[in-house]
C-alpha cells in the first residue's frame, strides 16, 4: 500500500533540486536529457500507478503517450486549435483509449494482460503508422510549443522547456500519491492483492480498473504532449511496443511500486544509455549487463534496495514485539 | 526411526522452532498437539526439506536429513500429507494418485490404487475430474490416499481430519488404526483432539516452538489443567 | 429474507446441485450439514453469484437477484467467508477490514479523502476486530499472524461489509478446540437480526447453535428441520454423522 | 484473387509452414513459462543465436546439416550455462526481476551478434537434399518447406508421445503446479526443470538454424520473433502443448491468410486476433491449469 | 579556417551496418582530398541517431546548438530527416544528406540548407518504366513493404511504366519489418499472371525475399526486377545464386567503368577490406560535396549553404551535380542484372539513364 514516507519525500525534494540545478549548468544536450527524462518520467509514474499498486501491469503505455502526442499534433497543426486545448485533447485523448483498454481487458491478469494490452497498443500503432490523414510512416512535423509568453516564460528556449516539464512532472507525481492514498487508491491496491474478493465485497471492479487505466493513460498523453512539442515533431515511433517496453524497464528498474522509482528509473536509463552511448556503440550490452546487475543485487529495484536498506538500518534496534505464535527470534 | 534433536527452522529471517526434540519409534504413532501457529506445521516442512532456515538435526534410520533435497527424503520411504493437501490442479484424480504410485508401487506393495479407490469410494467416483474441482473434504481424501501409495515406512500426516465430514473422519480413523496395526510408524499433528489421542501410543504438546508436554495418550486425557493451558480444550 | 427456488447446477454429468429450495427468514440461524462433496460450498457459490445456476432462482427479500452480479448482490447485503482463507494478502489487519468497510460505506471510490482513515470506517474496523479478537493484530500484516486469526479476519472481511444476510463455510476449520470456544462466543454475539447460513463440520458447534437444519447430499436436500430432529434422523446418520455423539465412538 | 484449389492448397501449406516454424520456437517457451514460471524473454535471441550459430557451422563444414546438428547443441550448451548463472537464481524472484534479467539477455545477446557477426544480415544456403520444388497435387512447391513442416510435425509427435506414453507431461504439469508437492513425492524437480529448459533452447536453437534459409539472419530476428512467439503462447494458454500447437496454427493461418485475404489489415490481424482471443478467454485457449 | 563536422548516423539498431559504409565513405573522401582543402582541417563530431526520429532531433539540437558545426552529415533514415527537418532549417545549419530518400525532403519540404547527395526514392526508380517496357514487358505485379519509402519507389515506377504504355496487374504493400515470409504474396502474385514482378525491398528482406523467389519457382516464369537496393553489394552474396539474374536499377554499383571509379574501389576496398557499396559511395560523395564547397571559399553556414548548394563534381558513379532547384542530386541511374563472377556475384550493368533529373515539384526554397 501507499505510504508517502519521508524518504520519499526527501528524494523526490532531492531529484527535483537535482534538476533544477543540472538545468541551469548543462548545456543544450544535457537540457535536451533532462527534458526527456522529465517526460518519461511522467509516463513511467503513470505507468507505476497501474502497474505497481493496480497489478495492471502494461505494454501500451508508448501508445498511449504517442496517442497523446498525435492529439496534441493534430489538435494544434491540423485543427488549428491552441496548445492549450492540445494539451486536452491530448490528456482526454490518452484518458479514453486508455479507459477502453481497461474496460476491455479488466477480466485478464498477469501476462494476459500485458498481452492483450500490447495488442491495442500495436493496432493503435498499426493505425498511425498506414494513415495519411497523420502523416503515415513519416510523421507529422511543424508542431508549436504551448505558449506562455503571457506569463513571461518562454518555451521555445530549452532551459525554459526542460524547467516546464520537470514542474510538470512534480505535478503527476503530486497527482499520483494523493490518487493512491485516496479512498481510490486504496481499492485498486486491494483489486491487485485479491480481485475476486474485492468483488465479493461488492466493488464493481472492472469499472474501477478502467477508471485507474483511464486516469493512467490521461497522465501518459500529458505526456505525448510535452514530447510532441519537446521535439515539434511525431511519428509512428512513439508507439511502438518497444518504447512501451522501455518505460516497462525504467520502472521496474527503479523499483516497482514505490512511485520515485519511476522517476529515478528515467533518469537513470536516460543517463546511462547516453553516457555509456559516448564511449561506445555497442551500449545495449552494458545497459543490458546494468539491468541484469540490478536484480542480481537485490531485485528490489534502485529505491526499493534504498528503501530496504533504510528500514534494515532502523530494524537494528530491538526486535518488534512478537505476536501470537511468533515467539523472539533464536 | 525418526529423531529430531534441538531443531531450529523458520521463514527467511524469522525463526519458528527453538530448540525442538522429537523422536518416533518404529512402529509407533506420535501425536503433536498444540494450539495454531505453535510451529507444528513448521517442523513437518522441516523434516520433509521444504524449508530453508533449519539448524539442528533430524535423523531418520540414523540418516541425517538434513540438506536433503525433499525428493531425497520422500525416496527414503516418508510419505507427507501437508496441511494444504496441495493437489495438483491441472492433473485430474487419476493422475494425481498414478504420480506418487509411480516410484512406490511394488507389485507386492500393500497399497495398490484400487485399494485406496475402495477405502474412498467418492474419490473413485471422481477419477477423472481435475483436482481443483474436488470439493474441501475430497481433495483431503486425495491427498491421504496418495500419501499411501507412496507405501511410506513413515507416514506424516498435518491436520488430516480438516474440513472432513463425521463420518469420513470415522473412517480414517478406521484406516489409520488399521495401519498402526501393520506397524506403519506414523507422525500425527492434529487440533481434534480426541482422533488423535485414539490413534497415538504417545504425545507431545508443542507450546511456542518448543515441545512443552511429553507423555501418553492416557496422562493427557486426564490432566485437565495441561488440556487448558496448552489446547485451549 | 433469503429464498432460493429450485435451484440446479451440473459440472457436466455431475450434478452438484439439484432443484435445491430453501428458505431462510430474517435473524435465523441456519445450518448446513453434508458430507463432502454435498454440494454445500457450491450453493454458497451460487448466492453470492460466483457461479451461475442452469436453472432455478434465489430471491433477497423477494426481489430476484438470479441474474445480479457477485458485487451488485453483496452490495444487496449479501456477505459470506470463504471455506479456505481468501483474504488480501500483503496488507495489514487494519487495511483488510478497511478495504471491506469502505466498499460497503461508499468511500472505495472517493478520489481525495483516504478511506483508511474515514472516521466511519475507521470505526466499523474496530468494532469487528474486537469481535473477531484482532484488535491487537491490527497493525499486523495478514503474512505473518498465526492461521487461526487469519481464520478469524476471514470471517471478519465478511462481517466489515455490514451485511444483512452473513454466509460462513466452515469457518471453524483448522482453528482448534480453543479456537472454537471462541467462535462460539462471537456468535452469540452478533446482533440477532442479522441471518445466517453455516456450514459446519464441527457437530456440537452446529447443533448447538442452529435454529434449523438443512442437510445436502448429492446436491440434493435430504433434510431441512430442526437441529433435535436432525441429530435423531437415521439417515443423517447413515450419510453423514456415523457413530458420532454415540457412547464412546467417533472422534469429531 | 484466384479460384484455383492449387492456390489454395499452396497458401495451406504456406500457412502449415509458418505455424511449424512458430511450433518450435513456442514450444519451448510455453513449457519453460509454465513449469518454471519464467518470463523468458530471451527466448527469441536464442533462436536468433541458433541462426548464427547455424550460419558458421554450414559455412565452416560446408553442409547444412552441420548448422542442423550444431545449432540445437550449441544453443543447449548456452541455455545450461544461462541457467545455472541466472535462470536458476531468477526462479523465485517474480516475474518483474525476470523480466529485467531477460530483457537485460536481449540487449547483451544483440551486441554479442554485432560484434560475433557484424551487422549486415547472413544468409545460409538450403541443404542439397530438400533443395528445388516437388510436385504433387498439380502444385509445385518448395521441398524444403515440405521439409519445414514435417520436421514440425515429427517434433510435435515426438513431444506427445514422450508426454503421454511417459509420466513426463504429468511430472511436468505437477512440477509446474506445486514443485514443493512433487519434490515430496520423490521427483526430482530441479533436474526435470532443468531438461525441459535445455530442451527448450535446444528446440530454439533448431527453430534458428531451421529458419535461416528461408529468411535472412540478421541481429534484430530474435526481438523481431518475439512478439509472435509470445502471442502464440498465450493465445494457446501458458505451459500447455496442447495450447502451443493451437496457437502456432491459428497464428500461421490468420498471418497468411490474412496477407492473401485482407492485405490492408495483415499487419493487424495477428493482434486483433489476440484481442478477440482474450477478450472472450482471458487465460487463453487451453490454460494448463484449473 | 577549419570546420566543424556533425556526423549524424545510425550507429546501433537496424541500420547500422549502412551507417558505417557511410562513415567510411566519408572518412575516405576527406582523407583523399585533403590536400585540396588549403591547410582547413575538419573536425568531425559523430551522433548515434539509433534509426529514432526523437533520438535524431535531440543529436541534432546537440550538433547544432552545443558543439556548433558548421555542417551537418548523414541521415539514413527517412523518418530521423523529417524529424530533424524544420530545425535544421530554421538553424541555417547546411545539411548533406547521405542517404535518406523520401522525395519530400527535396521536394514539397524542401530546404535551401539542405542538399542532398544519395538519390531520391522516385529517381532511382523512374528509369525502370520505360526501359522494361522497351524490353517487352506489359503486364507489371509489384510489391513493397508498406511505408512511405517503398510507397514512394513503387508509384514512380509505376507512373514511369504506364505512362510508357505498360499496365500494372496488381500489387501488394507487405507489412514493414513484421513479414518475413513472402510465400503468400508470391503465391497470390504468381497468380495475377504478370509478364514480370517489380519489387522495393532493402536489408534483411531484400534477403528473405529473394530467396523466397527463387525457392517457389517464381523466378522460371515471371523475372524479377526491382529497385537496386534489392540486390545492393552488401547483401547480395547473402542471396547467392537466388539473386543471379535479377535486374535492377540503382545510382551506383562497383563496376561502373570509370578511371573515378576504379581509384575509389581500389581505395576503399584497401582501407577498409570489402567492396565499397553505394551507401559507401553516398557517404564518399558527401566528402567531396564539402570539400568542393569548402574549396568554393565559403566559411560560415549560410555560405556553405549556398556552395553546397552549386556543386559539381565528377564521382564514382559518374558526373553529378545538385539540382538547384531542388537541391536533389542530379546523377546517372544504372540498369544492371546480378550475374555469377569468379567466386561472387557481381553486377553486370545493361543500360545507363544519363543525368537523371527530379521533377520540382512543391520546392519552394
Ligand atoms: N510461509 C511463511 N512465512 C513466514 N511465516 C510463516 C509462514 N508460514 C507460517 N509462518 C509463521 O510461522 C508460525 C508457525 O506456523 P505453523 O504453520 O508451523 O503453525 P502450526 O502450529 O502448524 O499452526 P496451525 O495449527 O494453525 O496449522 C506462525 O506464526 C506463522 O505465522
Ligand atoms: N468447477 C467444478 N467442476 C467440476 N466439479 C466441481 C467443480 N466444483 C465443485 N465440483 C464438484 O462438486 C461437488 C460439490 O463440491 P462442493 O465444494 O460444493 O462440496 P462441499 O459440500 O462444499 O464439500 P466439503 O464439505 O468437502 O467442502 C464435489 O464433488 C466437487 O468435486
Ligand atoms: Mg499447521
Ligand atoms: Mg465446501
Amino acid at each position: 500500500m501507499f505510504h508517502q514516507t519521508p524518504l520519499k519525500t526527501g528524494a523526490v525534494l532531492l531529484l527535483a533540486t537535482a534538476a533544477v540545478v543540472y538545468a541551469f549548468t548543462t548545456g543544450f544536450f544535457g537540457l535536451e536529457l533532462l527534458t526527456e527524462v522529465a517526460i518519461l518520467a511522467i509516463v513511467a509514474i503513470a505507468l507505476d500507478l497501474v502497474a505497481g499498486y493496480g497489478g495492471m501491469v502494461s505494454l501500451c503505455h508508448g501508445a498511449l503517450y504517442g496517442v497523446g502526442a498525435y492529439a496534441f499534433a493534430s489538435a494544434t497543426v491540423l485543427l488549428g486549435w491552441g496548445g492549450g486545448a492540445g494539451m486536452a485533447m491530448a490528456v482526454a485523448g490518452g484518458g479514453a483509449f486508455a479507459w477502453l483498454i481497461g474496460a476491455v481487458s479488466a477480466r485478464t491478469h498477469g501476462i494476459f494482460f500485458i498481452m492483450a494490452t500490447l495488442a491495442f497498443g500495436q493496432m493503435a500503432y498499426a493505425y498511425f503508422f498506414d494513415s495519411p490523414l497523420f502523416g503515415g510512416s513519416d510523421g507529422m512535423p511543424g508542431i508549436a510549443r504551448l505558449d506562455l509568453s503571457g506569463a513571461g516564460l518562454d518555451l521555445n528556449d530549452s532551459r525554459g522547456y526542460a524547467l516546464f516539464c520537470t514542474v510538470l512532472a512534480l505535478l503527476a507525481y503530486a497527482l499520483a500519491a494523493t490518487l493512491l492514498r485516496s479512498g481510490f487508491g486504496r481499492t485498486l491496491v486491494g483489486i491487485r492483492a485479491n480481485e475476486p474478493r474485492m468483488r465479493a465485497l461488492g466493488l464493481p471492479v472492472w469499472r474501477h480498473k478502467a477508471a485507474a487505466f483511464g486516469t493512467s493513460g490521461a497522465l501518459a498523453g500529458l505526456a505525448g504532449a510535452l514530447a510532441a512539442q519537446h521535439t515539434m515533431y511525431v511519428s509512428p515511433g512513439l508507439l511502438h511496443w518497444t518504447v512501451s517496453g522501455e518505460l516497462l524497464i525504467m520502472v521496474i528498474l527503479g523499483g516497482l511500486g514505490t512511485l520515485v522509482g519511476a522517476v529515478l528509473g528515467a533518469g537513470v536509463l536516460v543517463f546511462v544509455k547516453h553516457e555509456v552511448a559516448r564511449f561506445t556503440d555497442h551500449w545495449h550490452m552494458v545497459v543490458g549487463l546494468v539491468l541484469i546487475a540490478t536484480v542480481l543485487s537485490g531485485g528490489r529495484g534502485i529505491f526499493g534496495q534504498i528503501e530496504f536498506l533504510w528500514g534494515r538500518r532502523g530494524a537494528r534496534r530491538p526486535e518488534p514485539a512478537a505476536t501470537e505464535g511468533s515467539p523472539d527470534h533464536a | 526411526m525418526l529423531e529430531i534433536e534441538d531443531l531450529h527452522a523458520g521463514y527467511g529471517e524469522t525463526w519458528v522452532t527453538h530448540g525442538l526434540s522429537l523422536s518416533v519409534a518404529p512402529g509407533r504413532v506420535l501425536a503433536v498437539l498444540g494450539r495454531n501457529g505453535v510451529g507444528k506445521s513448521t517442523t513437518l516442512k522441516a523434516i520433509m526439506g521444504l524449508l530453508g532456515s533449519v539448524r539442528g538435526t533430524i535423523r531418520f534410520d540414523g540418516r541425517p536429513l538434513l540438506g536433503l533435497p525433499p525428493y531425497r527424503i520422500a525416496t527414503l520411504g516418508i510419505a507427507y500429507v501437508p496441511e494444504t493437501r496441495d493437489i495438483f490442479p491441472s492433473l485430474t484424480v487419476r493422475e494425481n494418485l498414478e504420480l506418487a504410485a509411480r516410484r512406490f508401487g511394488r507389485p507386492d506393495g500393500a497399497w495398490t490404487l484400487e485399494r485406496v479407490l475402495d477405502l474412498f469410494p467418492r474419490l473413485r467416483e471422481r477419477l477423472d475430474n481435475g483436482g481443483t474441482q474436488l470439493s474441501g473434504g475430497e481433495q483431503q481424501m486425495l491427498a491421504i490416499a496418495r500419501a499411501l501409495l507412496m507405501n511410506p515406512r513413515l507416514l506424516i500426516l498435518d491436520e488430516p481430519t480438516e474440513g472432513l465430514a463425521p463420518i469420513v473422519v470415522q473412517s480414517i480413523h478406521a484406516v489409520l488404526d488399521g495401519l498402526r496395526g501393520e506397524g506403519l510408524s506414523m507422525l500425527l499433528v492434529e487440533q481434534n483432539f480426541g482422533f488423535a489421542t485414539s490413534l497415538a501410543d504417545e504425545v507431545r504438546v508443542m507450546g511456542r516452538g518448543t515441545v512443552v508436554w511429553a507423555g501418553s495418550p492416557a496422562d493427557i486425557r486426564a490432566d485437565t489443567a495441561v488440556q487448558a493451558q496448552w489446547l485451549g480444550v | 429474507m433469503l429464498e432460493v427456488r429450485d435451484l440446479s447446477k451440473s459440472f457436466g454429468a455431475l450434478a452438484v446441485t439439484q432443484r435445491v429450495s430453501l428458505r431462510v427468514a430474517p435473524g435465523e440461524r441456519r445450518v448446513l450439514l453434508g458430507p463432502n462433496g454435498a454440494g454445500k460450498t457450491t450453493l454458497f457459490n451460487l448466492l453470492v453469484g460466483e457461479l451461475a445456476p442452469d436453472s432455478g432462482l434465489i430471491l433477497v427479500d423477494g426481489r430476484d437477484v438470479t441474474a445480479l452480479s457477485v458485487d451488485a448482490r453483496a452490495r444487496l447485503g449479501l456477505a459470506r467467508s470463504y471455506q479456505k482463507n481468501n483474504l488480501f494478502a500483503g496488507l495489514t489487519v487494519h487495511e483488510n477490514l478497511a478495504l471491506s468497510a469502505a466498499c460497503a460505506q461508499g468511500k472505495a471510490t472517493a478520489l481525495l479523502a483516504d478511506s483508511h482513515r474515514d472516521r466511519g470506517v475507521v470505526a466499523t474496523v474496530e468494532e469487528v476486530a474486537e469481535r473477531v479478537g484482532l484488535s491487537e493484530l491490527l497493525d499486523a500484516s495478514v503474512d505473518t499472524i498465526p492461521y487461526g486469526a487469519r481464520r478469524r479476519l476471514e470471517v471478519g472481511l465478511a462481517l466489515a461489509s455490514k451485511p444483512r444476510i452473513l454466509l460462513m463455510d466452515e469457518p471453524t476449520s483448522g482453528i482448534g478446540p480453543g479456537g472454537i470456544n471462541a467462535f462460539h462466543a462471537f456468535l452469540h454475539g452478533l446482533p440477532a437480526e442479522l441471518t445466517i447460513l453455516i456450514v459446519e463440520h464441527d457437530m456440537d458447534l452446529a447443533f448447538g447453535i442452529a435454529d434449523r437444519v438443512t442437510v445436502l447430499n448429492h446436491g440434493e436436500v435430504v433434510f431441512d428441520g430442526p437441529p433435535q430432529e436432525a441429530r435423531d434422523s437415521a439417515l443423517i446418520r447413515e450419510i453423514y454423522l456415523g457413530s458420532w455423539g454415540a457412547e464412546g465412538g467417533g472422534h469429531a | 484473387m484466384t479460384a484455383d484449389a492449387s492456390f489454395w492448397i499452396v497458401q495451406t501449406l504456406n500457412a502449415l509452414q509458418l505455424s511449424m516454424l512458430l511450433f518450435l520456437l513456442s514450444v519451448g517457451l510455453t513449457v519453460i513459462f509454465g513449469l518454471l514460471h519464467f518470463v523468458n524473454l530471451a527466448h527469441g535471441s536464442l533462436y536468433a543465436l541458433g541462426a548464427f550459430v547455424g550460419v558458421s557451422a554450414s559455412a565452416f563444414a560446408g553442409s547444412y546439416w552441420a548448422a542442423f546438428a550444431v545449432a540445437p547443441v550449441a544453443v543447449a550448451l548456452v541455455g545450461i550455462v544461462l541457467y545455472v548463472a541466472l535462470i536458476r537464481r531468477m526462479r523465485n524472484a517474480g516475474p518483474m526481476n525476470q523480466v529485467l534479467v531477460t530483457f537485460g539477455l536481449i540487449f547483451v545477446f544483440l551486441d554479442l551478434f554485432r560484434l560475433g557477426w557484424g551487422d549486415i544480415p547472413l544468409g545460409m544456403a538450403e541443404p542439397d537434399l530438400f533443395s528445388g520444388r516437388t510436385e504433387f497435387l498439380g502444385i509445385v512447391y518448395p521441398t524444403y518447406r515440405l521439409f519445414i513442416i514435417g520436421l514440425g510435425l515429427v517434433v510435435l509427435a515426438a513431444l506427445s508421445l514422450l508426454l503421454s506414453r511417459t509420466q513426463l507431461g504429468a511430472i511436468v504439469r505437477a512440477g509446474v503446479d506445486n514443485g514443493d508437492m512433487a519434490a515430496c513425492l520423490g521427483i526430482n524437480v530441479e533436474r526435470v526443470f532443468f531438461v525441459v529448459f535445455c530442451l527448450g533452447c535446444a528446440l530454439a536453437g533448431l527453430a534458428g538454424a531451421v529458419a535461416a534459409p528461408v529468411l535472412s539472419v540478421t541481429t534484430d530476428m530474435g526481438t523481431a520473433i518475439l512478439i509472435p512467439t509470445l502471442v502464440v503462447v498465450v493465445i494457446g494458454g501458458l505451459g500447455s502443448l496442447r495450447g502451443a500447437i493451437a496457437g502456432s496454427l491459428l497464428i500461421g493461418f490468420v498471418q497468411t491468410f490474412g496477407a492473401v485475404l485482407a492485405p490492408q489489415a495483415a499487419a493487424v490481424a495477428v493482434y486483433a486476433l489476440l484481442a478477440v482471443v482474450l477478450i472472450l478467454r482471458p487465460a487463453g485457449l487451453f490454460p494448463a491449469r484449473g | 579556417k577549419d570546420y566543424k563536422v556533425g556526423l549524424l548516423l545510425p550507429y546501433s539498431g537496424v541500420y547500422a551496418a549502412l551507417g558505417k559504409e557511410i562513415d567510411q565513405g566519408f572518412e575516405l573522401a576527406l582523407q583523399t582530398r585533403l590536400g585540396e582543402m588549403a591547410g582547413s582541417k575538419i573536425e568531425i563530431v559523430r551522433e548515434d541517431t539509433e534509426v529514432k526520429p526523437p533520438v535524431g532531433l535531440a543529436k541534432t539540437r546537440k550538433l547544432i546548438l552545443q558543439d556548433q558545426v558548421d555542417v551537418m552529415v548523414g541521415i539514413v533514415s527517412s523518418g530521423v530527416l523529417g524529424a530533424i527537418r524544420d530545425f535544421v532549417h530554421q538553424s541555417g545549419t547546411p545539411l548533406i544528406v547521405a542517404n535518406a530518400g523520401n522525395d519530400d525532403a527535396t521536394g514539397a519540404r524542401c530546404s535551401r540548407f539542405i542538399t542532398r547527395v544519395s538519390f531520391s526514392n522516385g529517381q532511382v526508380n523512374r528509369p525502370m518504366g520505360d526501359w522494361l517496357y522497351n524490353k517487352g514487358v506489359r503486364k507489371v505485379y509489384t510489391l513493397a513493404p508498406d511505408y512511405a519509402a517503398g510507397h514512394q519507389m513503387i508509384e514512380t515506377f509505376s507512373a514511369a511504366f504506364k505512362a510508357a504504355g505498360g499496365t500494372i496487374v496488381g500489387g501488394e504493400f507487405t507489412p514493414f519489418r513484421t513479414t518475413k515470409d513472402f510465400g503468400p504474396y508470391l503465391t497470390k502474385a504468381q497468380s495475377a499472371g504478370p509478364d514480370a514482378i517489380f519489387v522495393f525491398y532493402a536489408g534483411g528482406e531484400a534477403i528473405s525475399f529473394v530467396k523466397q523467389y527463387a525457392s517457389f519457382g517464381v523466378a522460371d516464369s515471371v523475372p524479377l526486377y526491382g529497385s537496386g537496393f534489392l540486390t545492393s553489394p552488401l547483401y547480395v552474396n547473402a542471396e547467392g545464386p537466388a539473386a543471379k539474374g535479377v535486374v535492377t536499377s540503382l545510382h551506383y554499383v562497383p563496376t561502373i567503368e570509370s578511371p573515378e571509379n576504379a581509384a575509389f574501389v581500389k581505395a576503399f576496398s584497401a582501407a577498409y577490406g570489402h567492396a565499397p557499396s553505394e551507401y559507401a559511395v553516398q557517404g564518399y560523395d558527401a566528402g567531396q560535396a564539402l570539400v568542393e564547397a569548402v574549396k568554393s571559399g565559403a566559411t560560415d553556414r549560410a555560405a556553405l549553404a549556398e556552395a553546397l548548394g552549386k556543386v559539381r563534381f565528377t564521382s564514382p558513379r559518374g558526373p553529378v551535380e545538385i539540382d538547384p532547384a531542388t537541391n536533389n542530386i542530379v546523377q546517372n541511374i544504372y540498369i544492371y542484372e546480378t550475374v555469377q563472377g569468379d567466386g561472387t556475384l557481381t553486377q553486370k550493368i545493361l543500360d545507363v539513364a544519363k543525368a537523371v533529373r527530379d521533377p520540382v515539384s512543391g520546392c519552394q526554397k
